[in-house]
């Protein structure tokens, strides 16, 4: 068994109010930014998996996106593998 | 106690927090509350099902989240297909539409912040588990508590929402007219609480448990117990 | 800074004779752990001991008081078997490096301390100081405290029911977080020092969070010393609350309680496992064997000191014979807490702390507990400036303006914006909450109720500690009064600067005498508190800033009565007399600019048969209203009666004073009462009997604010002075 | 001017307790997945910048994490261009 990372990132879908997103956004032109547009505000999970195999792991990382990690009423998700961080 | 007294259950899951005052609600309109446990595999043959108001798992992640997972909401869920009287008040209403046992979901306020204050509610619909001993277009005093109460649907499914009517309850002024001043977290249309189709399964924001009894509060709650006892009550 | 080249002892913050102590009591040279140990437990915050010879002249016994100061909470009797569980405690210093969890945090920590009596948390309250809101990093500050008492308590279920806030600007470096929590517990089940029933083979089960590097040196360094600009260093010791962890906790613990499986009970704060663990033996009289590795950790390659001192939240420490073990571990798994026996009880004295095989500390637990050293720090008056005081100062202004000004000042505009964001009504107990004079909450399965109120007199203490600390009991008294209820005791916190400095070490002195006096005329013992010093950045100290918590009694919460004028036609009173005294008042800051000159005098006799004449008029139903004058004076109450209660009025103030001054003096011992006017001599007679002054006024009605002679404004406009004035300075009012 | 996108993931600093991640690793056995480790949850920020060129833009999204998108005190972040979504 190997320990894959990975990232889910969650965020609301198009179309939906975001409220935080609409705060960040309207508190930037006080701070001098003005060139910034479209901001949307999610979740963002970090963690590691055992798994045989990395299609393994990917696969069971989907599954929980679809079913805990998100809302698929309101949210989409991505997966990001091993960052780098 | 009569063998004709309606059991409402009233399920806690860790981090619940209004679930004595809704039992005490359910005793002070006549009913008999009956505590639940959520992760046991049975309702103990209660007649309606309360989700209490409360931050089940902190509402980390998202609320509701996890609490959907819980061992009894299996037995809900099977109540709630028999026909059963289900009522989900704050976080109760967000655990019911992260189940998909309501339409929509709920996110953060828009103002980013907390709210607790008395607010009015119109009411919708008559014939839902909680409004049966109510008409449209009524206005209730009933007080919020919540940071995440902004009721949001995806434009598709809120049509659908409205076309078949169910919207039971929206934030109003106290003549009844729904307005942006009016909406304490910015709910699309105002929505304050919505039902299933058929009517059994009910969540709102406003907490009606702490608008029952008239030396702490507000009363605008009394209708909404009367009401699920009475649901209650037809099953016994 | 510390410099690195410094000896270990002086980097954990002790000195060089306590060192000498140690070295005394233990025969030997301090390993780290040991050393460690003793710098949390010996550091201010834990031992109080700038602090201790001032508060042992305070009174603390009275005919109620179950458990007074010495315990995690004082606990004070208030019939039908049950006994009301408080204590405030601060944190500032948290609150100023990152607010909403410093915030937060301290909420976490208050309600442990009330669930280690056995208590079940029903009320917190809040007094609050910052700097102006005319700065961006005092609304910043504003903003995530309450965002972060909120978000703690309204996740546990605790209402938070009233509080305070006022603005100043010695506060702009050193934001003051108080959090204030009430419990309540059957009398007879209250867990404290002589309900220990512990014996050899004891157990000491930890239970809740794990424990991570979280505020090491956190009591030592962050509370007992000043913060530098940029704190930079002290950022380490930020944490992270769990209300969800917080609300399992007390959920795990009273039922442990309840079920009576637990020989003792007791919290992880200050000093963590240190604390709690050489606490609970010394208490018990008795030695311990404390086994580190079985302490659940956070984080891999712990050194034994960081266990021993970190301050990780959500912990708490059971005392349980082995034979209710398995049951206790029960409980904390059906509420999804982790527990392990971590320490036995031995005979002797001796903290034996092992790790592995090794013995990494070897300690009396008394040493660490009770033989703390004291000190009586050395102190210098500060002279009151002469011939300065705003009373004298002619005013020439536009009186209406004025109102609208000392109305329109944060210190006295409604704090909606503040409170509408804690839940206030989560237990169904809040009969009356933030916005009155003081909060009103039921006791489940009687009529009665507490009245809870919070105060602190900023600028009066500034002028003078020993008259701002009176001041400050007086009005938590009052305030409990006028609602009809009884003061019983208060707890306090007290805020004050650098304690070396002779300066503030007076003025902790005074004020402890002024609060000392206050007290003992209300016959409201001291029951516990909280003292933070250091806050203070460079040489600019907060103001001296006792904060005092009172518990009230309504015998029946029925007959509580409000602030507000409940409907128009009633004859208004002034009970009180109004005297020429405009020092530190919210009109001389506002309209003069001016904190100066002497505050009000106080008589104690005379403010005691005002809120006697009160309870004895709230008992008989003879007031439609009643509302104390404080900040802003009788221009301030008279809006804030009408405000509440929708209802106008047209006034003449009395007396021959000058206008500015009848109307904003900040005198002590008086209230604007409200009657209907077919009881108006039966309130007249009661004042006389009382020898209380009672000036009829005026009468309530109409839309309009009149004072005859004077001006006139609207109650609509004067609800938008008072309801705007905050949320139009943080920029979000229309 | 062009329109970049990107996207800052905001997390706890190392050695912080992350309560959330902790119920969220809690109540994966329950749903089956016994074998997630180490789970952290933060936020995620996605947004557009005008900007000359991407160094421009990046510099400036640098800034913004800094000041606004996350509290230095106790989170660190980490900056992702051009997201694929
Ligand atoms: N200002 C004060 N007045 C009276 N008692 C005080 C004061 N400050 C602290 N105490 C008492 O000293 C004891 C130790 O206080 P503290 O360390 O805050 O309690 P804990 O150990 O529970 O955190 C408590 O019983 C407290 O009530
Ligand atoms: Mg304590």
């Amino acid at each position: 068994m190997t320990a894959y990372s990975f990232e889910v990132l969650v965020s609301l879908k198009p179309g939906l109010s975001d409220p935080q997103g609409r705060a960040v956004e309207g508190s930037l032109p006080a701070l001098g930014w003005t060139n910034v547009a479209d901001v949307r505000v999610g979740t963002h999970i970090r963690f590691t998996v055992d798994a045989a195999d990395e299609p393994a792991a990917r696969a069971q990382v989907a599954q929980m996106a679809e079913r805990l990690l998100s809302n698929p009423v309101i949210e989409d998700y991505r997966i990001i593998g091993e960052p780098s961080l | 106690m009569s063998a004709t007294t309606p059991r409402v259950g009233v399920i806690t899951f860790p981090g619940s927090l209004d679930d004595r005052d809704a039992l005490r609600a359910v005793e002070t309109m006549g009913g008999a509350g009956i505590p639940l446990w959520h992760a046991d595999a049975d309702l103990h043959e209660v007649d309606a099902v309360v989700l209490p108001g409360g931050f089940s798992y902190g509402d980390y992640l998202r609320c509701g989240a996890i609490a959907r997972f819980a061992r009894v909401m299996d037995e809900v869920r099977g109540f709630a297909a028999r026909g059963g009287p289900v009522l989900g008040i704050c976080n109760g209403f967000q655990i019911l539409c992260e189940s998909g046992l309501l339409p929509g979901a709920l996110i953060r306020n828009a103002s980013l912040r907390f709210v607790c204050r008395p607010v009015h509610l119109r009411v919708e619909r008559s014939d839902s588990a909680v409004t049966r001993d109510l008409v449209a277009g009524e206005v209730l005093e009933i007080p919020v508590k919540h940071g995440e109460g902004q009721f949001v649907a995806r434009p598709d499914e809120l049509a659908l929402l409205e076309d078949e009517g169910l919207v039971v309850f929206r934030y109003a002024s106290q003549g009844g007219e729904v307005d942006a001043a009016h909406n304490p977290n910015g709910a699309v249309a105002g929505i304050a609480g919505v039902c299933n189709r058929a009517g059994n399964v009910v969540g709102l924001m406003p907490h009606p448990e702490h608008a029952v009894d008239p030396d702490v509060g507000p009363v605008g709650g009394q209708p909404l117990f009367s009401s699920l006892l009475a649901a209650a009550m037809a099953r016994v | 800074m510390v410099a690195i080249e410094e000896p270990l002892h002086r980097q954990l913050g002790l000195h060089d004779d306590e060192l000498e102590q140690i070295r005394g009591t233990l025969g030997r040279e301090p390993n780290r752990a040991e050393l460690a140990m003793y710098a949390a437990m010996w550091s201010e915050h834990c031992s109080y001991k700038s602090s201790k010879v001032h508060l042992r002249t305070l009174p603390t016994e009275g005919p109620s008081v179950l458990v007074g100061p010495g315990q995690d909470a004082g606990a004070v009797d208030v019939g039908d078997g049950l006994a009301v569980v408080f204590k405030m405690e601060s944190h500032s210093h948290p609150s100023a490096i990152e607010p909403y969890q410093g915030a937060a945090t301290g909420v976490g920590g208050i309600v442990r301390d009330i669930i280690s009596m056995g208590a079940r948390p029903v009320a917190l309250l809040d007094p609050l100081r910052f700097g102006p809101l005319t700065e961006a990093r005092n609304r910043y500050l504003l903003a995530g405290v309450v965002a972060g008492i909120g978000g703690y308590g309204n996740c546990i279920g605790v209402p938070t029911v009233g509080g305070e806030i006022s603005f100043a600007a010695p506060h702009s470096a050193n934001p003051a977080v108080n959090v204030m929590c009430v419990g309540i517990a059957p009398a007879d089940r209250l867990v404290t020092a002589e309900s220990l029933t512990v014996h050899e083979g004891s157990l000491m089960v930890l239970y809740g969070a794990p424990t991570g590097r979280d505020g090491i040196g956190g009591v030592s360094v962050l509370a007992s010393a000043t913060l530098e600009e940029g704190s930079g260093a002290a950022r380490p010791s930020v944490q992270i609350g769990d209300p969800f962890a917080g609300k399992l906790l007390i959920e795990a613990s009273l039922e442990m309680v309840e079920r009576g499986l637990l020989e003792g009970l007791q919290d992880l704060g200050g000093a963590g496992l240190s604390c709690a663990v050489s606490e609970s033996a010394a208490r018990a009289g008795m030695g311990a064997a404390l086994q580190l590795d079985h302490v659940p950790l956070r984080e891999a390659g712990m050194e034994p000191f960081e266990i021993l001192t970190s301050e990780s939240q959500e912990r708490m420490l059971a005392i349980v014979s082995p034979e209710r073990l398995g049951e206790v571990q029960e409980v904390c798994e059906r509420w999804g807490l982790v527990s392990t026996v971590i320490a036995t009880l031995e005979p002797g004295r001796t903290l034996r702390v092992e790790m592995g095989a090794e013995i990494v500390a070897e300690i009396p637990a008394p040493s660490l507990v009770d033989e703390a050293p004291e000190y009586e720090r050395p102190m210098t008056p500060i002279e009151a400036a002469a011939n300065d005081d705003p009373t004298f100062v002619p005013y020439h202004g536009d009186l209406r303006d004025a109102f609208v000004a000392v109305l329109g000042s944060p210190n006295v505009a409604s704090k909606r914006w503040v409170f509408e964001q804690y839940d206030s009504i989560v237990q169904g107990q809040t009969v009356e909450s933030a916005g009155g004079d003081a909060a009103i909450v039921r006791i489940p399965g009687t009529l009665k109720a507490m009245a809870l109120s919070t105060d602190g007199k900023g600028r009066f203490g500034h002028l003078d500690p020993y008259l701002g600390a009176a001041h400050a009991v007086a009005e938590a008294a009052r305030n409990v009064a006028v609602t009809g209820g009884t003061p019983l005791a208060i707890t306090n916190c007290m805020n004050f600067g650098n304690p070396e400095r002779p300066e503030v070490m007076w003025q902790f002195a005074e004020s402890i005498r002024g609060m000392c006096d206050a007290c003992l005329a209300f016959e409201t013992p001291v029951t516990g508190g909280n003292v933070s010093f250091y806050n203070e950045s460079g040489d600019s100290a907060i103001w001296p800033t006792p904060i005092i918590g009172m518990l009230g009694l309504l015998q029946d919460h029925r007959l509580r009565v409000r602030a507000g004028f409940p409907t128009p036609g009633l004859r208004i009173y002034l009970l009180g007399e109004t005297l020429p005294e405009l020092g530190g008042s919210e009109f001389a800051e506002v309209l003069l600019g001016s904190i100066a000159g002497r505050p009000p005098a106080l008589d104690l006799d005379r403010e005691r048969e005002l809120h006697e004449m009160l309870q004895a008029a709230a008992h008989d139903d003879l007031l439609a209203s009643a509302h104390d004058c404080g900040d802003g004076g009788l221009a301030v109450a008279l809006a804030e009666s009408a405000i509440a209660g929708a209802q106008g009025f047209a006034v003449t103030v009395p007396g021959d004073l000058p206008s500015h001054v009848a109307l904003f003096s900040e005198s002590a011992s008086r209230a604007v009462v409200s009657v209907v006017p077919e009881r108006a001599g039966e309130l007249e007679e009661l004042a006389a009997r009382h020898e209380i002054p009672c000036t009829p006024i005026g009468e309530t009605g109409g839309p309009r604010a009149v004072l005859d002679g004077l001006f006139e404004t609207t109650v609509d406009e004067l609800r938008d002075v008072y309801e705007g004035a905050i949320p139009r300075l943080l920029g979000e009012a229309p």
